[in-house]
This record gives structure tokens, C-alpha cells and sequence, in this order.
């Protein structure tokens, strides 16, 4: 189970980035790296994945005196959660800039801003 | 119980793969934002079977909610360019 | 050796004869070239009466310092040179001032004339006077390379560069002499000396005298009398090199003037027999044949 | 003091504060600043503390736990410096975008707060996660600040960086996730104290991706035209930054940290990325005309620098830190200087920075920018890089030596180019371009006051010692400040300092010292007499010369490698300085600065690895290296001092540089510097001796390239119809003779080579003089436009004649003093066919003297020179000093020379020259100058009296009137046989003239920037191709690193 997440979430990675750097539209390009970022979210929650225990949230069902066998360890998750955040704020960072080059372009082809180059 | 969940594991996985082969392929851009909201959604379910039910909220809330709403938030304020 | 007040006298003693047979001696050559060519050619005593003739002349007019320096330089040259060279081997009387440096001296010395008259003859004026320096500076620098070869060759021959110890070492007859145990020396040394005597086929240097002004023409009276004095004693005065260097020097005034006189006469018969060559022409010819054979006793020695 | 922490809160708080500061722009500019002083304050405070009271490294531990679970940062000295130079960096800049922040108000600014608290989260954690956090805020103030510039273009630049972050974030999560798996930690330290078992398989791979993630950051070689576009079009302050801050100092300082995991397996790719960025990049910057695209790709060079030594930390050992720090702060310091100093220009093109001229405060920045970027001393980078060669080489690392070497060449040419353009384009009059803000001039020149404050620091730590103590050098800076003085007054004290030097110093000198040491101080003060003609204040010119003065007056006395080597460079630039100042000398000067440079590396790598790592290395010591690599040494030594003597091969430059100096530049550069180049041959050979390499004797080689030198650069000065042109390639010629002389390896060989070191200074200063004052006069140094000025210009004709006389070495000047010992050296050895070469080559320089003294002085006045003067006075007066020392030197040679003989006997079996009475003999021959002298002066002064008394009554005639019959020609100018003058020759020897050495070098010039060119056009500008770019640079590095 571990493993068939592991190896979609970076099916989903390999994905996104063949489309981030294939398709030359800019919106299409963030919404393949958004697809990359939900794979490499999946992999992180699926190394962190433990079989058999249970959320590392501690109420009635886990102890705290067994929480150390029972749960899962909690790092990776803390680390998904701060991923998905940045990932948004870079995201619409990126939209953001779509926004702003196709207000001076008036295209959204990637491969028409590249006056800046050697 | 096991096997039961790994093949539910797999159809979601192979869900997944689908909804993001649409979202880097299919000609409509808004299709494909709506099928890479439906990758990250399918994702934050499956998220709950790795016994990770916050991560599950937050995906689904930022990764399939609020990115596929600004993404068409975005795409309704540069119209007109719909070619690939 | 030291110097000596006395010497002085010797030395001008040296030179006078040294003038006179120069005189007599071209005269001579001239004669026989006229003879050769069914001519009837020069008095023997013409040179003098030139001599005489320029000497006595004034003139009344100049082109500036330098046009005065020209002749001087060249005179000093030549006389320089047969001053820094024993004449006679043995004869303190006629070693002149020789002490004052070795045979490198002697070698580099015969440009200091040859710069007075470049000098001289830009100062001139006219620019086919440049046209002749500048072939034959270019000439002249390609015809002494096998000399300079040639004495580099026989120094090492010998290990030391004083002329009196080279003669002394050729002494003890005629096989000993340096054309014969250092031939190929000997033979660059006279290609080379060819070049530098100013006849055919060499001579070209000159031709824009013939044009009908070069280097020599512009001067006259007391200016050309210098010129011709110079003419006369320096290639006397490398001639005595050589003499010194390959033929076993002279011990008597006798033999000196044998000797001169048949070296000086290897050039006459070369000039007779070749045609005049363009410089780029000698330049290369001494590049060819001249200089490799100087490169050889360089090595071979 | 304050835990460091606070430097993170302050920085966040600060930012957040300024949420609540709307409308009031000047408040949340102040906060800002405010801020920032407090940062840095925070910052200094411990670097202090660590530096001087010699604290321990800290630990601050967050949350309350101990890592995995809590983040720790960890301070030390080095994170407290890196802390410093980010903060600050952020302060200048902000300082210097003063208008820009006010008028994009509060958001930005705390946009930039953020960025630089970022950086130093980056710095300051031990935690990988972490650093990922700070790196994606960086990324994203990045992408704010980037919104800093007005360029449209620049949008552009800043989306292409969002698709690669978004790329190296994926990299680096997974990576970031599998490394935890592996060690179940993501402390650094952690990580690193786990056996290296635990990195084999997946936790191999996790920390490459880890390390390749961060290692983008550096903006490494192929993966980075992102950056270039970014350096090329953001606003330069955030370029600083860029450069400086973010990947000079946050990413590489993570990438060392990595390090501490990968342990040493991984040190020899982050070597060969760095070393393929540093040359890669210097090579590509050679095409660029975009000021800071050109910038852009230094930066990315100097990153690539400092990735090279962090890979080579396993032997650096405890000098890794100072080597490290100082390219680190080099680039950092120069790098950000240069940008804002970019920020005072409209215009983007090199040639425009021409602007700057007039400035000469900016100028002097630029140039210690530049020098700082070059490794030059005394900056730190100089001091950091000859540690790094020496160690390099210790290690039997000549490869790494090698690549470092040339990629600095490489960067030194363009960044020279780039000062020629600055001194000697023209301006654009019409074009308002350089802005002078007061606060952006503030924050560039106290950038300069700090690279200085730095190039003192780093002497200070240096295990060398303080370069900037040396007394020599210290007054040449001193005539930095002077240079608002009148010239005359800096003139008279510039001699009298060097006098004054002279006379303190001389008891100390041996006799070899001593005869260099009076030519460098002494005869200098002479050509410097000739200074004097200069009006006005002469700005640059002083500081210059007297900065190579001081680099020759240190090569004397230097006892060891690195002294030598650091005079070396002083007088390299000096000298560049001073021949820039030439009228058309931009191109001349730049391939002078370039072949010097070689040669200097040539050198540097010589000594490297002659010293095996012993430091300091006496000169001594040569004597000592052993077999194998001692004939190397000699190479790379020996070709690294014949540059300087412009040996034939090596020559290209000088002509050119020769030539185009200014009139009183032109003998110093010739009659004095290239003295430098032999001094270095004498101190090689003396402690070197005979080295033979595959069998072949390597003296004997230099004996041929002596003899070649002095040969072709004879021929070539023939044909020169350019007068200063002619003395340069004679100087080829000359300098041919002294190597000859060197190279033969006997006592009397020696002895002529010091006696043309005296004659050279002397003729070729003097010659250099006369020609300068004469095309002063006349306008033109084409000597076929000129003849017959001996009347108009009597003492320059006089020196002329004289200097030809010497040259020549026609007796009785002291040129044949060299002539002889020659004959007599030559003698002695046994080599023979090379002194062919030698023995045409005398009187081929008797053609080109004359040339030069019939076609200017003798035949016919032009038209247009009937009314010029005699030269300056100024100029004449060091000529007749010449003049009056040639005879002197002419007649006693024996004054200065029999000590030298004295002081050569013991190195050589060989018998000196009996120096008794007036007669010099030697085993060969004898020479008496006095009676030459005597000699020929009576026969001469006889004849000349006679001559004059006849011809008393002589009168001058016209010009015309003899050969032309009083009738003006029709076109005078012709009446002067001059151009081509040697013409019969050419015909028979100009085949020797083909230019193939210039060729060769030219068509090496050619294939750099047609490679570069080519090379870069694989940046296609497309954001999309930079990405696989990155994501095949990953995947190649990775199979690399499989397979080795």
C-alpha cells in the first residue's frame, strides 16, 4: 500500500513536470506543477506511513504513555502541512506573475518571453 | 481488510493518474484545472487511509479548493487566450 | 702591453705606409683592369694627384653638420681600424695600438665608418643617396654574418680572440696557416669579404652613383679627399684582418704587401668574372652559400 | 548579548510591524532601516565576540526540545560573518534604493526584510526541513523584490526562477523525506554523526537530490540561465543581493553545511560543478556587451570559485575558513559594489561605462572591484587564492590548479576590457547617463572602503604577513590622496621619495640588488624628470606609477614565494595603469594586462609547486626541489618571467604597449620593467641552475628562444615605419640578448646580461625620450612624415646619434662593452649554432637604427615642420644625463661591473674578467675602454678640427638648392627617400615577417568568443528549456557520480 502511494506520488511528480516543461501555455504549466506538488505530497505522507497505527493525534484512543509505538511519527506530516502552504503561496505567486505577463504580453505562450537570454 | 484497502489504495491511485494525465493533456484549460483539483482531492482522501486526517483537511481545502479557485479566478481575468 | 708616447709616431708611420701602398695599389689594380679590357687606364701616380687635388680644394658651401661628420666618421673608421690591428707579426714598432683591445674590437669597429658615411650621405639631401645606404646596409648585413662565423670559428680554433696570438699560432710555415687548418672558415671569410670590398658583383650599393648621384657624389673637394683617404687605407685595413687571421700574418713589409695585394686580388678576378646582383639577389646568394659554409666550421671546429 | 535569534525576530516583526504603517511611507522606511542596523548589530556584536574574545560556538535551541523534534540554529564565527555581510548587503541596498522603496511603499520593504531574514535563517539552521522553509520564503521575496525594477522583461526573468524553485522544491522535499527516512532526523548534525552506512542506497540518493536542490540555488553552470536573466534585468540593488547575499554567501554556506552529511564522497562533484561554473561562465561573460548580464555571469564564475574550494576543503585543513572567506568576501564585497555602481548608469552596454570617467573616486571603486574580483593583491581573494594554489599543488591537485587558473585569466580579460572601455571610450556628451544620487554614491564608495578595510583584515590574518605595511606600497596609496595636487609638486615628491628610499636602502643591497635597485629607484627619478613637462594635476597617473615602482622596489628585496609574487602583481598593474593612459592604447594595454596575468599564473603555479605546501617558501629554496618536478617548476617559472621579457612567442603585446605610452611611459614600461622579467630569470637560474626535461636541456632552449628573440625582433624593427614602434620591437631584440646572455649559464654570459640590463635602461629610456619629444613636436611618430629636424632639434639628434652609436654596439660606446663580454661568453660554452642567430642580428639592428636616424633627422625638412622647436626642456634634460652616463658608463664600465663579477663568481666554476687597471681581459682577449675611447676621440677630433678649419669659410645651402637647382620640386614631401626603407631586404627576408605568432594568438582569441558564442546561445531565454536544463544537469551529475 506504502509502496503503490509511493510510486503514484512520483508517477504524479514525473507528470507534472513532462507537463510543466512541455505544454508552453503559462497556466497550464502551473496546474502541471500543482499536480507535481500533490505527488510529492503523497510521497511524503506515504514514507512517513507506518502500517497498522494510527493518526499521531492524542486523545482517548492513544495514550500518551504508548503513544510512541501506536502512532505515527508526526514529523512527516508536520512537514506535508508546511509543503502545502508554501506550495500555495508559490502558486499564487506564480498566477500572480501569469496574470501580470499576460497583461504586458497580451499571450500566455511561455516561449513568447524570452528576450532575455545568452 | 489489508488487501481490501490496498485495492482501494490502487483504484485511487490509478484515479489519480487519470485525472492528472487530463489535467496535462486535454485541450480545455479549464478542464484541466478542474482535473488537477480532482488529483489533489482524490489525493487528500487518500491521504486519510495513511492515517493522516489533518493533512487530509488541508489538502483538500488548499490543494483542491483554493488553488482550483484561483486558478479560475485567474483564467476568468485573462480570457482570450485559450490555445494550449 | 702598454701604451707609450713613442708608439704614436710608429703608428702614424704605419698609416703612411699603409696610404701609400693603397694608393699605388689601386692604381695598379685599375691599370689592369684597363689592360684587360684593351684600355689604356690610369698613371700609376693618377690616385695621388686626385689625392693632392681634393686635399687642396676649398669649398664654399655645406649641408650641415652632419655632412661634415660623414667623412669624418669614415675616416676615423678606417684609420681606427688599422689602428687597433698589429701589421706587422713580431714588430713592436708596427702594432700600433693594438692593445687596446682584441680582435671583437676590430670586427665591430668596421661599422663605425660605415655609420659616418650613412650619416654623411643622409644629411646629403638627396634621397637616391638613401636608396644606395639602405642596400647597402642591407647588403652589408648579411656579408659580414660569415665573417663574423669565421672568426667566431677560428677564436674557438685558436681559444683566444687576440690577433697577435692567432698570427703567432700560424707561424712555422705555410701549413700551418688557417686556410689550411681551418678551410671552410677561410672560404666563408672570403665569400664574405667579397661583399664588402665594393666591386662586382657586389657593387650595386654604389649604382646610384651611377644614376648619376649616390652616397659619395654630393661631397667634393676636402669632403671627398677624406672619402677617398678612407678608401684607400680601410679596406687595406680588413684585408691586414684577414691576412692576420688566415694567412699566417706578415712578418715584413715585404710579405705584407704580397699579401694584401693577392688577397685584394681574389675580389678583382671574382669582379671580372660575375655579373652585378640586385641585393635581394647577394642577400640570398650569401644566405646560401656563404653563411652555411661559415655555419660549418662554426660546428666542424 | 543578544541571542542571535532575535536577528530572525527582528527581521519578521519588523516586517509584519510595517502591515500596520500605511500612508506613512517615510516611518516605514526609517523602521526598516532601523531594522536592519539592528541586524547587523545583533550580527557584529557576535561576530566580535567570536573573533576577538575568541568564543565558543552556540547552540539556540527553539520550542523548548531538542532537535528532530525542535529546530536548532547553530552560531559560529563563520555564521556570524555570513550573517553580517547578508544583513548589511540588505542595508546598503536598501539604503540605495531609497526612491524605489518609497515609491513602491511598505510592502516592499518588508519584502526585502523578509528576504534577508530568510537568508539568514539559511545561514543559522541545522535543520534541512528548515532550510527548505527559508528557502522557499527567499524564493518568494525574490519573486517580490524582482517587481523592484521598471524592466517588463524582468517579469519575465522572475516566473523563469519560480519554475525552477518550483522544480528544486520538489527536489528537495523528496529528497528532504528520504533522508529523514533513512536517518530519522533532519538535523544536520545528526545526519552527519550517523556511520556512513545509513547513505548508501535511498539515503544516497535523498541527500543528492538535497544537494543538487541547493546546490541550483548557487546558480551553478549549465542549470542557471535563470539567474543571468534575473542579474541582467532586476534592479541592481536586488542583483547585489541576488549575488552577493543569496548565492555567494546563504546558498554555498548551505551547501557547506550539507556537506557535513555527504562527507568526503561527495566533495569531488560540488569541485567539478564548481570548476566547469567558474570556467564556463568567465569564458561566456568574454561575449557579453549587457554591463550586468556580464556581472551575472562573474557572479555565477565566483560561485563556482568558492564551490571549488568548498570541495577541496579534505585539504585545506585550518586554513579553510580564511581561504574560503576570503573569495567569499571578495565576491561579495566586489560583486555587490559593482552592481550598485551599474545602478549609477542608464545605460546597460560596457562602452557606456565610459560615463565614469571624470570620477575618479568611482574609477578608483571600479578598479578595486575589479581587483578584488581578479585575486590581485593586497586584496583578501589574493591572499585566499595563493593559499588555495599552494595547497592545490601540495596535493598533486594540477588540474584543479590549472582550471582555477585560466578561468581567472579568462575573468581578468574581460573585466580589463571592461576598465579599457571605462578610461578610453568615448563619451556619449549628448546622453545624460550616470546619475549621481548622494545616499547610491555613500553606499558605493564606502563598499570600496570596506573592500579596502577587508584587503587590511585578511593582512592582518594572513600567515605572510600585512602586504600593506611594505613602506613602498604605502606611498604609492598615499598618492591616491594626493591627487588633487598640482603634477609638478607630486613629480618632485615621487623622485625624492624614491631617492630618499634609494639611500636608506642601498647598505642592504648585494650587488645584483643593487644594480637593479639603482635602476628602479634611481632610474626612474631621471625618466621622471621628464615628468615635469606635464601641466595640470595628471590625475592617476602618479598612484600608478609609482604603484609598479613600489612592485619593483619589493621584487628586490622579496625573500620568499609569496612576497615575489605579490610584487609581482603590484608591478603588473601599476604598469597596466600606466600604459592605459596612452592615447590609443585601450586594446595594447589589454593584451599587456592579459600576457602579464598568464604569465603571473605561470608563475604562481610555479611556485606552487615548487613549495609542496612549505610556507612560506624562500626563493632559496628552488635550489632544493627535487627531480621529477623541478624541471616543471623552472617551465612554468621560466616561461612566467620570459612573458615579461616578451620573448618571441610571448611578445605580441609590447610592440603595442610600447609604443602607445605616453612620452614619458614609454621609457619606464621599456627601460625599467622589463628589467623585472630578467631579475626573475636571475633568481631562477642562480638557484635553479641547468634543468633538463625528456632529455632536453631547458637552458638550452632558452638559449634558442634568446637568440630567436633577438633575431626576429631586430628584423621586425626594421620594418617599422612607426618610430616608438621600432624602439619596442628593438627592446624584443634586446631583451633577446640579455636572455641569451642568461641562458648561457657561464659567469661572463651573466655579466652581459646585467651590462645590457645597464646599457638597455640607459639607450632605450633615452631613445624612448628623444622619439617622444620629437613626436611631440611634430605630431606624428610615423618617421617617414618627418626628416631633416637636426637643425630644428639639434640635443634630440644628439641623444639619437649617441643612443644608435650604443646600440649598434659600435666601439667606443658601451654598447660594445656588451659585444665583447659576449664573444668572450659564448666562447666558454658550448653551444654554437644559436649564436648564428645572434651574430646577424647585430647588424640588423644597425638598419633599423640608422632608419631611425636618417629618416627623422637627416635629408629633407617637410614643409609642415619648418617651425617647430626643440623639445621641451624638460624632456632634453634627462636625455644629456643619459648621454653623460653612456660615456661614463662607456669608459669605466668596470665602476659597477666588477662587483657584479665578483659577487657572480661563486655560483659559476667559470673564470670571471680581471677587472686590473684600465685593460678588462678575460681568458680570450683583453679590452681597453679608456684607450679605445682615446683612440678614436683624438683621430675623430683631428679630423673633424681639420675639416672645419678648411671649410671655415662654408656657407649653408637652401634646401633645395643643390640636387634640385635652387627649384622648389613639385611635391617636396617626396624629395625624402623614407617609407619602406629597407625595401631590397624585405624582398629577401621579409618571409621571416609573416605574422604567425600574432596569428596564432589572434585565432586562439577568435575560437574563445566563437565558443562562447556558440556556447551561449544554448540559454535560450525560454523558462521552460532552463528548466530540463536543470532537471538533465541533475540526471548527468547523477550518472556521473555512479560511474566514478
Amino acid at each position: 500500500m506504502v509502496y503503490v502511494a509511493m510510486v503514484t506520488g512520483f508517477i504524479l511528480i514525473l507528470m507534472g513536470l513532462y507537463g510543466a516543461l512541455t505544454n508552453s501555455n503559462i497556466l497550464r504549466m502551473i496546474v502541471a506543477f500543482s499536480v507535481a506538488n500533490t505527488g510529492v505530497n503523497i510521497v511524503l505522507v506515504a514514507v512517513g506511513y507506518i502500517d497498522g497505527r494510527t493518526a499521531p493525534i492524542l486523545d482517548a484512543a492513544v495514550p500518551v504513555a504508548e503513544a510512541a509505538v501506536r502512532i505515527i511519527d508526526p514529523v512527516p506530516q508536520a512537514l506535508v502541512l508546511t509543503a502545502i502552504v508554501i506550495g500555495l503561496g508559490v502558486t499564487t505567486l506564480m498566477l500572480a506573475y501569469a496574470y501580470k505577463l499576460y497583461e504586458i504580453k497580451g499571450t500566455l505562450d511561455i516561449a513568447q518571453f524570452s528576450e532575455l537570454k545568452w | 481488510m489489508i488487501d481490501l484497502m490496498l485495492l482501494v489504495t490502487i483504484f485511487f491511485a490509478i484515479a489519480m493518474i487519470g485525472a492528472a494525465l487530463v489535467a496535462i493533456r486535454v485541450k480545455q484549460i479549464s478542464i484541466a484545472m478542474l482535473a488537477a483539483g480532482l488529483v489533489s482531492l482524490l489525493a487528500s482522501v487518500m491521504f486519510l487511509f495513511f492515517a493522516a486526517p489533518d493533512v487530509a483537511m488541508t489538502e483538500a481545502a488548499i490543494g483542491s479548493g483554493l488553488t482550483t479557485f484561483l486558478f479560475f479566478f485567474v483564467l476568468g481575468r485573462v480570457r482570450g487566450d485559450q490555445r494550449d | 702591453m702598454q701604451f707609450e708616447w713613442i708608439q704614436i709616431p710608429y703608428a702614424l708611420l704605419t698609416l703612411f705606409i699603409v696610404l701609400n701602398f693603397g694608393l699605388i695599389m689601386n692604381a695598379f689594380v685599375a691599370k689592369i683592369g684597363a689592360r684587360v679590357g684593351r684600355r689604356h687606364g690610369i698613371p700609376i701616380y693618377q690616385n695621388y694627384l686626385d689625392l693632392i687635388k681634393n686635399y687642396g680644394l676649398r669649398s664654399s658651401i655645406t649641408h650641415g653638420m652632419m655632412f661634415y661628420l660623414g667623412p669624418v666618421f669614415r675616416l676615423t673608421g678606417g684609420v681606427g681600424l688599422i689602428m687597433f690591428v698589429p701589421t706587422i707579426y713580431g714588430s713592436l714598432m708596427f702594432s700600433n695600438f693594438s692593445f687596446s683591445g682584441d680582435l671583437i674590437l676590430a670586427l665591430y669597429f668596421i661599422f663605425f665608418g660605415t655609420l659616418g658615411m650613412a650619416l654623411g650621405a643622409g644629411e646629403s639631401g638627396h634621397p637616391h643617396a638613401a636608396i644606395g645606404i639602405s642596400r647597402g646596409l642591407s647588403q652589408v648585413t648579411m656579408a659580414e654574418l660569415p665573417l663574423a662565423l669565421a672568426i667566431f670559428s677560428i677564436a674557438l680554433q685558436y681559444q683566444t680572440l687576440s690577433v697577435t696570438e692567432i698570427v703567432a699560432a700560424q707561424q712555422g710555415g705555410i701549413q700551418n696557416w688557417t686556410l689550411f687548418t681551418n678551410p671552410l672558415a677561410v672560404a666563408a671569410a672570403m665569400l664574405s669579404f667579397l661583399g664588402s670590398v665594393m666591386r662586382p658583383p657586389f657593387d650595386v650599393v654604389l649604382a646610384p652613383q651611377e644614376i648619376p648621384i649616390g652616397p659619395p657624389t654630393e661631397y667634393h673637394s676636402s669632403y671627398l679627399a677624406l672619402m677617398q683617404t678612407n678608401r684607400v687605407i680601410y679596406p687595406i685595413a680588413k684585408m691586414v684582418i684577414f691576412m692576420n687571421l688566415f694567412y699566417g700574418g706578415a712578418d715584413n713589409w715585404l710579405v705584407f704587401f704580397l699579401k694584401i695585394f693577392l688577397i685584394y686580388m681574389f675580389a678583382v678576378f671574382v669582379g671580372v668574372v660575375f655579373p652585378r646582383f640586385r641585393v635581394e639577389q647577394s642577400i640570398r646568394w650569401f644566405l646560401i652559400w656563404a653563411v652555411p659554409i661559415g655555419v660549418l666550421a662554426v660546428v666542424l671546429v | 548579548m543578544v541571542n542571535a535569534i532575535f536577528i530572525l525576530v527582528i527581521g519578521l516583526g519588523a516586517a509584519f510591524l510595517l502591515g500596520f504603517l500605511r500612508d506613512k511611507r517615510k516611518l516605514a522606511y526609517v523602521v526598516t532601516l532601523a531594522a536592519l542596523v539592528s541586524m547587523a548589530w545583533i550580527a557584529a556584536r557576535w561576530l566580535l565576540f567570536f573573533a576577538v574574545d575568541g568564543g565558543a560556538r552556540t547552540e539556540i535551541f527553539t520550542a523548548g526540545t531538542l532537535p528532530p523534534f525542535a529546530i536548532n540554529l547553530h552560531l559560529g564565527i563563520a555564521e556570524a560573518a555570513l550573517m553580517l555581510l547578508v544583513i548589511l548587503c540588505g542595508l546598503f541596498s536598501a539604503i540605495y534604493m531609497q526612491n524605489t522603496l518609497m515609491r513602491l511603499g511598505r510592502r516592499m520593504m518588508s519584502v526585502l526584510l523578509v528576504f534577508v531574514m530568510s537568508l539568514c535563517g539559511i545561514i543559522l539552521t541545522r535543520d534541512v526541513f528548515n532550510l527548505f522553509v527559508f528557502f522557499e520564503l527567499a524564493v518568494i521575496a525574490t519573486a517580490g523584490l524582482i517587481l523592484l525594477c521598471e524592466d517588463k522583461r524582468t517579469f519575465a526573468a522572475g516566473f523563469k526562477y519560480l519554475i525552477i524553485s518550483q522544480i528544486v522544491s520538489i527536489l528537495l522535499l523528496v529528497g528532504i523525506i528520504f533522508a529523514y527516512h533513512a536517518s530519522g532526523s533532519l538535523n544536520i548534525d545528526d545526519m552527519a554523526a550517523m556511520s556512513s552506512g545509513t547513505l548508501k542506497g535511498v539515503g544516497s540518493l535523498a541527500f543528492f537530490l538535497m544537494l543538487m536542490a541547493i546546490m541550483t540555488e548557487a546558480k551553478p553552470f549549465p542549470a542557471n540561465g535563470w539567474a543571468l536573466d534575473i542579474y541582467e534585468s532586476a534592479h541592481p540593488a536586488f542583483s547585489a543581493l541576488f549575488s552577493a547575499a543569496m548565492a555567494g554567501a546563504a546558498a554555498v554556506y548551505a551547501i557547506d553545511k550539507l556537506l557535513l552529511i555527504g562527507a568526503s564522497q561527495w566533495l569531488p562533484v560540488v569541485t567539478a560543478i564548481g570548476l566547469l561554473s567558474f570556467v564556463a561562465a568567465n569564458l561566456l561573460a568574454l561575449v557579453q556587451t549587457n554591463d550586468r548580464r556580464t556581472l551575472g555571469y562573474s557572479s555565477v564564475g565566483q560561485v563556482g570559485l568558492i564551490l571549488v574550494v568548498i570541495g577541496q576543503r579534505d585539504i585545506l585543513g585550518e586554513h579553510y575558513l580564511y581561504i574560503v572567506g576570503g573569495i567569499l568576501l571578495s565576491h561579495a564585497v566586489a560583486k555587490a559594489g559593482l552592481y550598485w555602481l551599474s545602478g549609477l548608469l542608464s545605460q546597460r552596454k560596457l562602452t557606456d561605462w565610459s560615463a565614469l570617467r571624470g570620477h575618479p573616486l568611482l574609477i578608483f571603486a571600479f578598479v578595486s572591484f575589479v581587483a578584488m574580483l581578479t585575486g590581485l593583491p593586497p586584496f583578501p581573494s589574493f591572499y585566499a587564492k595563493w593559499d588555495l594554489v599552494m595547497l592545490l599543488a601540495a596535493e598533486n591537485r594540477l588540474w584543479i590548479l590549472a582550471l582555477i587558473l585560466i578561468a581567472t585569466l579568462l575573468e581578468a580579460g574581460y573585466l580589463f576590457r571592461w576598465f579599457g572601455y571605462i578610461i578610453k571610450r568615448e563619451k556619449e556628451t549628448d546622453k545624460q547617463i550616470l546619475s549621481l544620487a548622494s545616499h547610491k554614491l555613500a553606499v558605493v564608495l564606502s563598499t570600496a572602503v570596506i573592500s579596502w578595510g577587508l584587503a587590511y583584515l585578511w593582512g592582518e590574518l594572513s600567515a605572510h604577513g600585512n602586504l600593506l605595511y611594505a613602506l613602498p606600497l604605502l606611498f604609492a596609496l598615499s598618492f591616491l590622496l594626493l591627487d588633487q595636487l598640482p603634477a609638478r609638486i607630486k613629480n618632485s615628491l615621487s623622485i625624492a621619495g624614491m631617492v630618499a628610499y634609494f639611500m636608506v636602502s642601498y647598505p642592504t643591497y648585494d650587488p645584483l640588488q643593487l644594480i637593479f635597485g639603482a635602476i628602479f629607484l634611481l632610474g626612474s627619478s631621471v625618466i621622471l624628470l621628464a615628468s615635469y613637462h606635464v601641466s595640470g594635476r595628471r590625475v592617476g597617473f602618479y598612484p600608478s606609477a609609482l604603484l609598479m615602482f613600489a612592485g619593483l622596489t619589493l621584487l628586490i628585496v622579496a625573500k620568499d614565494a609569496f612576497h615575489f609574487f605579490a610584487a609581482w602583481e603590484f608591478l603588473t598593474i601599476g604598469s597596466y595603469f600606466l600604459i592605459l593612459r596612452g592615447k590609443h592604447s585601450e586594446p595594447h594595454a589589454l593584451s599587456y594586462v592579459i600576457f602579464s596575468l598568464g604569465g603571473a599564473f605561470l608563475i604562481l603555479a610555479g611556485f606552487a609547486l615548487a613549495a609542496q605546501g612549505i610556507s612560506p617558501f624562500p626563493l632559496e629554496s628552488l635550489a632544493q626541489v627535487a627531480k621529477p618536478i623541478a624541471p616543471w617548476v623552472f617551465l612554468l617559472l621560466a616561461i612566467g618571467f620570459m612573458t615579461k621579457t616578451a620573448v618571441i612567442g610571448l611578445h605580441i603585446w609590447l610592440p603595442g604597449a610600447h609604443a602607445e605610452a605616453e612620452t614619458d611611459v614609454s621609457p619606464m614600461v621599456s627601460g625599467i620593467l622589463l628589467k623585472a622579467g630578467l631579475f626573475g630569470l636571475m633568481v631562477l637560474l642562480m638557484n635553479m641552475g641547468k634543468q633538463s626535461l625528456y632529455g632536453v636541456e631547458l637552458t638550452y632552449v632558452m638559449l634558442w628562444m634568446g637568440a630567436l628573440s633577438a633575431f626576429l625582433g631586430n628584423l621586425m624593427a626594421v620594418f617599422q615605419e612607426d618610430a616608438k614602434r621600432l624602439l619596442a620591437y628593438s627592446s624584443i631584440g634586446q631583451m633577446g640578448y640579455a636572455l641569451f646572455g642568461l641562458a648561457l649559464m657561464n659567469q661572463l654570459g651573466w655579466l652581459m646580461a646585467l651590462m645590457f640590463v645597464i646599457n638597455h635602461y640607459i639607450y632605450k629610456s633615452m631613445l624612448f625620450l628623444s622619439i617622444g619629444g620629437i613626436a611631440k613636436r611634430t605630431g606624428t611618430r610615423d618617421m617617414y612624415k618627418m626628416g631633416g629636424l637636426i637643425a630644428l632639434m639639434p640635443l634630440s639628434f644628439i641623444a639619437v646619434l649617441i643612443g644608435i652609436i650604443a646600440v649598434s654596439g659600435v666601439p667606443p660606446l658601451s654598447g660594445f662593452g656588451g659585444r665583447w663580454i659576449f664573444y668572450n661568453a659564448i666562447l666558454e660554452s658550448e653551444y654554437r649554432l644559436p649564436m648564428m642567430l645572434i651574430f646577424i642580428s647585430g647588424p640588423i639592428a644597425f638598419l633599423y637604427l640608422f632608419r631611425l636616424i636618417h629618416t627623422i633627422f637627416l635629408g629633407q625638412l617637410k614643409d609642415e615642420h619648418r617651425q617647430i622647436k626643440e623639445a621641451p626642456f624638460w624632456i632634453l634634460l634627462p636625455q644629456m644625463i643619459y648621454v653623460v652616463a653612456l660615456m661614463i658608463f662607456a669608459v669605466v664600465p668596470g665602476l659597477a661591473m666588477r662587483h657584479v663579477d665578483a659577487y657572480l663568481s661563486p655560483f659559476f666554476e667559470g673564470q670571471g674578467l680581471n677587472w686590473e687597471g684600465f685593460t678588462i681581459t678575460s681568458h680570450y682577449g683583453y679590452w681597453s675602454p679608456v684607450s679605445i675611447m682615446i683612440v678614436v676621440a683624438v683621430i675623430f677630433a683631428t679630423l673633424f678640427a681639420w675639416l672645419l678649419f678648411v671649410n671655415r669659410k662654408a656657407q649653408k645651402v637652401k634646401q633645395f638648392n643643390i640636387v634640385y637647382s635652387a627649384e622648389r620640386p613639385f611635391r617636396p614631401e617626396t624629395t625624402h627617400f623614407a617609407w619602406n626603407f629597407f625595401a631590397p631586404y624585405r624582398k629577401a627576408l621579409g618571409f621571416l615577417m609573416q605574422p604567425y605568432v600574432t596569428r596564432f594568438w589572434e585565432t586562439m582569441m577568435d575560437l574563445l568568443h566563437s565558443i562562447a558564442d556558440l556556447s551561449r546561445r544554448f540559454y535560450t531565454g525560454n523558462g521552460q528549456t532552463y528548466g530540463i536544463q536543470l532537471l538533465a544537469f541533475v540526471v548527468i551529475v547523477y550518472l556521473f557520480k555512479m560511474e566514478f
